[in-house]
């Protein structure tokens, strides 16, 4: 079967601006701040079928709070997220030239994209778990997670928590509701929605929160997890980090010219919002109305954080190899540790100088944490007992790696 | 004590579970209010709560996912996968998540979840209702993987498995649901109420996984099999004439290598039976097993008796299906040689 | 871990009535026929949002046709999907019989759900290419496939087409238009969008239809096929049979009470159509507006058929079991035969007596079939030659499958 | 003839398939403008264009069910899975759908892809990034695995695969991407420059499926292996000082049995080399066949040097790989016995 090429009309999408291309978006559909109404929790699913298409923003452009979307927040809450914002980019700076110096594999940074993990971590409870995907360690700065652990894990050595088993950055830490993490992009999304279910069961009214990326969306794994959290009214928040892109494919390729991801949750009779992901206060209201759903026993929410990924997919990447390098700088929506800054300076609450303390003081425990971990060992230099290889694999070992730790003499 | 067909040890397993740990639930296609295709859970729903046994969305993908994230939790559910040939929309969960969970969470993570289903031909299925499936999880590292092949260690095994704090694949012999299918399709069906076997103690009991059962003793030749194939390999020993001793895998994995080792040191031959296609089965696997630590023992090579190389097909079920007739004569040869 | 399971709220979905209850439908959001507006097939996405939730229907009451959605129909069209509507329900029945004679292994029948492939069989073209579940015969009875080939095949005879290696009824018909069918369900629903895709690069007009069934929509396969279809802008009309029920579970359990199938068309930027899936007319203007959309190079449409599986799932069922036995019976939207006679009748182009003869040809041409199959042999009497078993695992038979032909002597 | 590394050999195939037929067409998660994460498919976006190689969504059994179809149509289309560990969720459409497509419709409907994935450990990529599935789809009836050990058989084994009627699974040993690497990790990279096997011809050759290649002659010991441990064999030969037969396998669906009972049938001894887990894996399969065909020959048991019984570990990457000295070992053992 042959045929006369030119003829084609199969269409592939291709992103507004590629290397060497002036910065373009496309139609980016922001609403302006404070003009998406907050409806009742309660509210019926066919009255919210607009909100999937409208941006939740709380922040105007002069870092003043606008509109009904306004978080319940304590005293402190917003500077506990920008110390675990600020912490998190000074840690991933770190380890990301860590990594260039060859002293671990690997490392992902979660640059522009600090408030998602940060803030949810703040806004939910203790019992609450989360399902992180592998850009979200800032839930685990805002839970005041050792930084030794983390750079123990990172570098695979002999005081690695997970025992030299994972790639860096792939955590698990059950006391701080964080779920163990893993190289597959999708699978846990599931996860959350059957832990959540599992505590409705209990009649416990601990909620789950599940993260995936906007490319990954597309994923069988996605649909299946949302089909299992409308059928059984989970007591979960899912959540789209669409950050634009998925390694060098555009979020077109995951159906983004068609729709919005918020709008998927149409097609489970569930909530989706929409929300700028670079507002502090958007992220915390929406985690909160969503969260209060799932609790009252009202159901999933499906949330798209509209956010960017301002940096490489990973230490693997170069990211100018397919977009413009420029285009980070150009995010419409600025950036989420900024604009909490300029917020808080608004509010008089933040200056200046307070805000280069903090800088200075967490780099002090970025650096403490990567010296600790050095002198522990970076990868290869240190790393668990070769019997960790062995352990684990079930609950009790079977004869076969007791015999195979024979063989290697251990 | 009752005398039980495999359904109803297997009712039997679940409910006993259900009663006795009330982190127990369980789900899948219909297994609900109907009870589920086989009636594995028929009146469950009814006994224990909607929402302990209950109906779920066609995604098997899905139902495992759930499971995990549920047995993450501290729940231990037990899920049905209508036939082994679905299966394989859930292979990534349960090889990327299930099976590796607690290895890489350092234990802080775990799936003790059950996934029960039906599985192997000889009911007329065509290729999608027929497929043995337990080596592509017995080469996965942290999935157990057990075979029953009598009410009693369906019974026994089931609640071991739904005990046990790591994932167990549970495939159910369907072709001897009701009755104990020697291979013989011509003949009239024979019930499990004459098999001892079928006397199953109505409370909680349970078999440790990774203990096989010597079916038969015997002298000059080792029959390793599991599942249907265990009546199969009785019918063709006897059919063969030979004193072989069968051995009942019970579970896959853990294996019970050691049982295995001593039978063929014994008898210096050796059999593996399985429905599954021959090529890259579990049969290599023993077979390998054998050879490494058997070597000088072995009067004869390895048989491998097992499904064809090909899907398996529905007019052909008997041609496909490795019959006692078949089984007797990989009997006969290593006896020859 | 243990807990009070009296406080568990855990939210399983139940039908609102069982066996022993009487019929209740619950909240079937049926539009009055006519009533619904049909929008140009280039109308964009975000003015097509209301559709999912409303219900193409055009025959009324009384059988006259009612509102904008016509099909465009040529002389005969109509009472050709009569006869193959009628047609496959008396080979249902006689297969049904068939089966409980111990003549075959298996059969499923489609009573209730005729129109859903005859109509789009008459609707499309040659060239398109039907993705079928196992209830569409309907679609091979339309293009007048040889029933002798369909009997061999139920059989596994040794004419069978398929030459004993599929079960019962999962026809493969190339020539047909209709593709290979499987007993997984869903798995097939992204081959028919890869299809379509194939005809598009190759700049061909032809188009795919693909079907699954309301209970497989759970299944990650449809998502992806979706996925795929939106963001390529595949030619492709992708159909959600909803019969009720997937073998004994209600279509709650799909998330039937949240939504409807139809507006899973809304998380792809798609149009979805529900439709009246027993009212032929309403089918057929469906199918031709989708078809419509698709070979002009608008991409995918997603239907909703919305019906009714009037018997059970298949031979291996008993529907008394888990739902009331007259619930058939009371399905509000009628039988689609008789809904069409009827519309015929009022046409003044069909009568009692005429539907009558109709009855005795095809009863005529099944049992023709069928004595032909008995004569070449039932399952078991007659087989394809052993040799068949081998052929066509791959394109030449390797050593393995050459031994083994060995060994069993052929 | 050129020199050229694996990824340029692989991609030189794909580029002289694209512009030889039409109906050749590529796409896989970033393989389109990027040219993948490993830059197989690098500028062959700009040369053929948009719609000849194109990125697609993340959705591994989306991509195969997209494939599937296409290949249904009549074309040809060659589909990149990011990492083999990735491969899984496409299990189900590989093994119920484009494995069983010909078979189940009597040739009507036919799968002629081609699944492209990068494979194996050895790259500090963790339990994710390491994984040999092999085995999982060596068992499955109806589909071909092919791994290539050199650039110039990559390319022509590659070309072979988007030829082949059947679906084809083309594993790519990604730790030889770049230099023929022997399993001494302390050492410096060598490149492929220095290999005869890396002058590749710039035009369209193709090599059978189904054909092992003799790496190296031998008398006392035949090896077996495929992909990077090809080259880790060899090295372990030498560290042993055997007079050991190499056979690289290229293929394990279609296998070359013939070339093993021969070799093995001359040497008498039998070492297996694979880096995935030993237990259900592909060495069980060849173990079994070197035993029935060859047992009279044998004498020393078969032996298997594989990756041990746990997921690949981050850290311990080194000792779960089954380097030289392991292979040496093996060697010394059937040797000494
Ligand atoms: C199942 C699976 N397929 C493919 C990959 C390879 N991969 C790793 S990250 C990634 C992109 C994910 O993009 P997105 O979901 O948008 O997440 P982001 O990185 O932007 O947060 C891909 C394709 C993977 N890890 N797992
Ligand atoms: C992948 C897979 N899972 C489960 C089954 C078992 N099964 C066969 S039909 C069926 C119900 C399908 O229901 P639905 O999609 O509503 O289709 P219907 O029969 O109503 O047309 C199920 C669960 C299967 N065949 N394939
Ligand atoms: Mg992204
Ligand atoms: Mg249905």
């Amino acid at each position: 079967m042959t045929n006369d090429r030119r003829s084609g009309r199969l269409r592939v999408p291709e992103p507004s601006s590629r290397p060497g291309d002036p910065v373009e978006f496309g139609d980016l559909a922001l609403s302006p701040a404070g003009a998406v109404a907050r409806p009742d929790i309660d509210a019926p699913e066919p009255c919210l079928r607009d909100l999937p298409f409208l941006l939740i923003r709380t922040l105007d452009d002069a870092g003043n709070v606008v509109g009904g979307w306004l978080p319940d927040l304590a005293d402190g809450d917003l500077i506990r997220a920008l110390k675990a914002m600020v912490l998190t980019r000074a840690f991933d700076e770190r380890m990301f030239k860590i990594q260039r110096q060859g002293k671990t594999s690997f490392y992902m940074k979660s640059r522009g994209e600090e408030a998602l993990g940060a803030v949810p971590s703040l806004a939910l409870r203790q019992g609450d778990m989360c399902f992180p995907t592998y850009r979200l360690v800032s839930w685990l700065m805002a839970r005041d997670y050792p930084l030794e652990d983390l750079v123990n894990q990172i570098f695979s050595n002999a005081q690695d928590p997970l025992k030299g088993r994972q790639l860096p950055i792939l955590y698990s830490a059950r006391d701080y509701g964080f779920y163990s993490l893993s190289g597959n992009v999708g699978s846990r999304f599931g996860h959350a929605v059957g832990w959540a279910m599992a505590k409705a069961y209990r009649g416990i009214d601990d909620i789950a929160i599940g993260y995936i990326g906007e490319g990954t969306t597309a994923e069988g794994d996605f649909h299946e997890a949302l089909t299992f959290a409308s059928v059984y009214r989970a007591p979960v928040v899912l959540c789209v980090t669409n950050n634009q892109w998925a390694i060098s494919t555009f979020s077109g390729i995951a159906g983004a010219q068609e729709t919005t991801f918020a709008a998927k949750a149409i097609a489970y009779g569930i909530p989706g919002l929409r929300v700028d992901g670079n507002d502090v206060l958007a992220v915390w209201a929406a985690t909160q109305w969503a969260a209060a759903r799932a609790r009252s026993g009202l159901g999933a929410t499906l949330i798209e954080f509209f956010t960017y990924r301002a940096e490489g997919h990973s230490t693997s990447d170069d990211p100018g190899k397919y977009r413009p390098s420029d285009e980070a700088s150009k995010w419409p929506l600025g950036d989420p540790v900024e604009r909490l800054k300029q917020h808080l300076i608004a509010l008089g609450e933040w200056d200046d100088s307070r805000h280069a303390a903090l800088e200075e003081s967490v780099a002090e425990a970025v650096r403490a944490a990567v010296k600790q971990g050095e002198a522990v060992g970076t990868l290869g230099q240190s790393k668990p007992s070769v019997k960790e290889m062995f352990e684990g694999v079930f609950k009790e070992p079977d004869w076969r790696v007791l015999e195979q730790r024979g063989e290697v003499g251990i | 004590m009752a005398v039980m067909n495999m359904i109803q040890a297997l009712n039997s397993a679940l409910d006993t579970m259900l009663a006795r740990d009330p982190d127990v639930l369980i789900f899948g296609e219909d297994v609900g209010y109907f009870g589920g295709v086989f009636r594995v859970t028929d009146k469950l729903q009814e006994k224990h709560g909607l929402d302990r046994c209950f109906d779920a969305p066609i995604a098997e993908g899905g139902i495992v996912a759930t499971a995990i994230g549920m047995g993450a939790e501290g729940l231990r559910p037990v899920v049905e996968i209508q036939f082994a040939d679905y299966i394989l929309p859930a292979y990534d969960q349960l090889v990327s998540e299930a099976a590796r969970l607690r290895y890489r969470s350092n234990g802080e993570f775990t799936a003790p979840i059950t996934v029960r289903s039906p599985y192997g031909g000889g009911i007329f299925g065509g290729q999608t209702h027929s497929q043995s499936p337990e080596a592509i999880f017995a080469h996965i590292t942290g999935l157990k993987t057990v075979i029953p092949s009598t009410p009693y260690d369906a019974k026994g095994l089931l609640i071991a498995a739904i005990e046990c704090d790591d994932p167990v694949i549970f495939l159910e012999p369907k072709r001897i649901y009701n009755g104990p299918f020697d291979g013989r399709h011509g003949q009239a069906l024979t019930s499990w109420a004459q098999h001892p076997a079928a006397q199953v103690p109505e409370d909680h009991y349970s078999i440790a996984l990774g203990k096989a059962a010597i079916v038969r003793e015997g002298a000059d030749v080792t029959v390793l099999a599991y599942g249907t194939m265990v009546h199969v390999a009785l019918a063709g020993i006897a059919d063969a004439g030979v004193d072989a001793e069968l051995i009942d895998l019970r579970s896959i994995v853990p294996l019970d290598v050691d049982a295995i080792v001593a039978s063929v040191k014994k008898t210096g031959r050796c059999v593996i039976v399985h429905e599954a296609s021959r090529f890259g089965g579990f049969g290599g696997e023993l077979s390998a097993l054998v050879t490494e630590r058997c070597f000088y023992h072995l009067k004869a090579p390895t048989q491998r008796v097992a499904g064809w190389d090909t899907p398996y097909p529905h007019a052909f079920e008997w041609d496909y299906f490795p019959g006692p007739d078949r089984v007797a004569k990989a009997l006969a040869h290593v006896m020859e040689v």
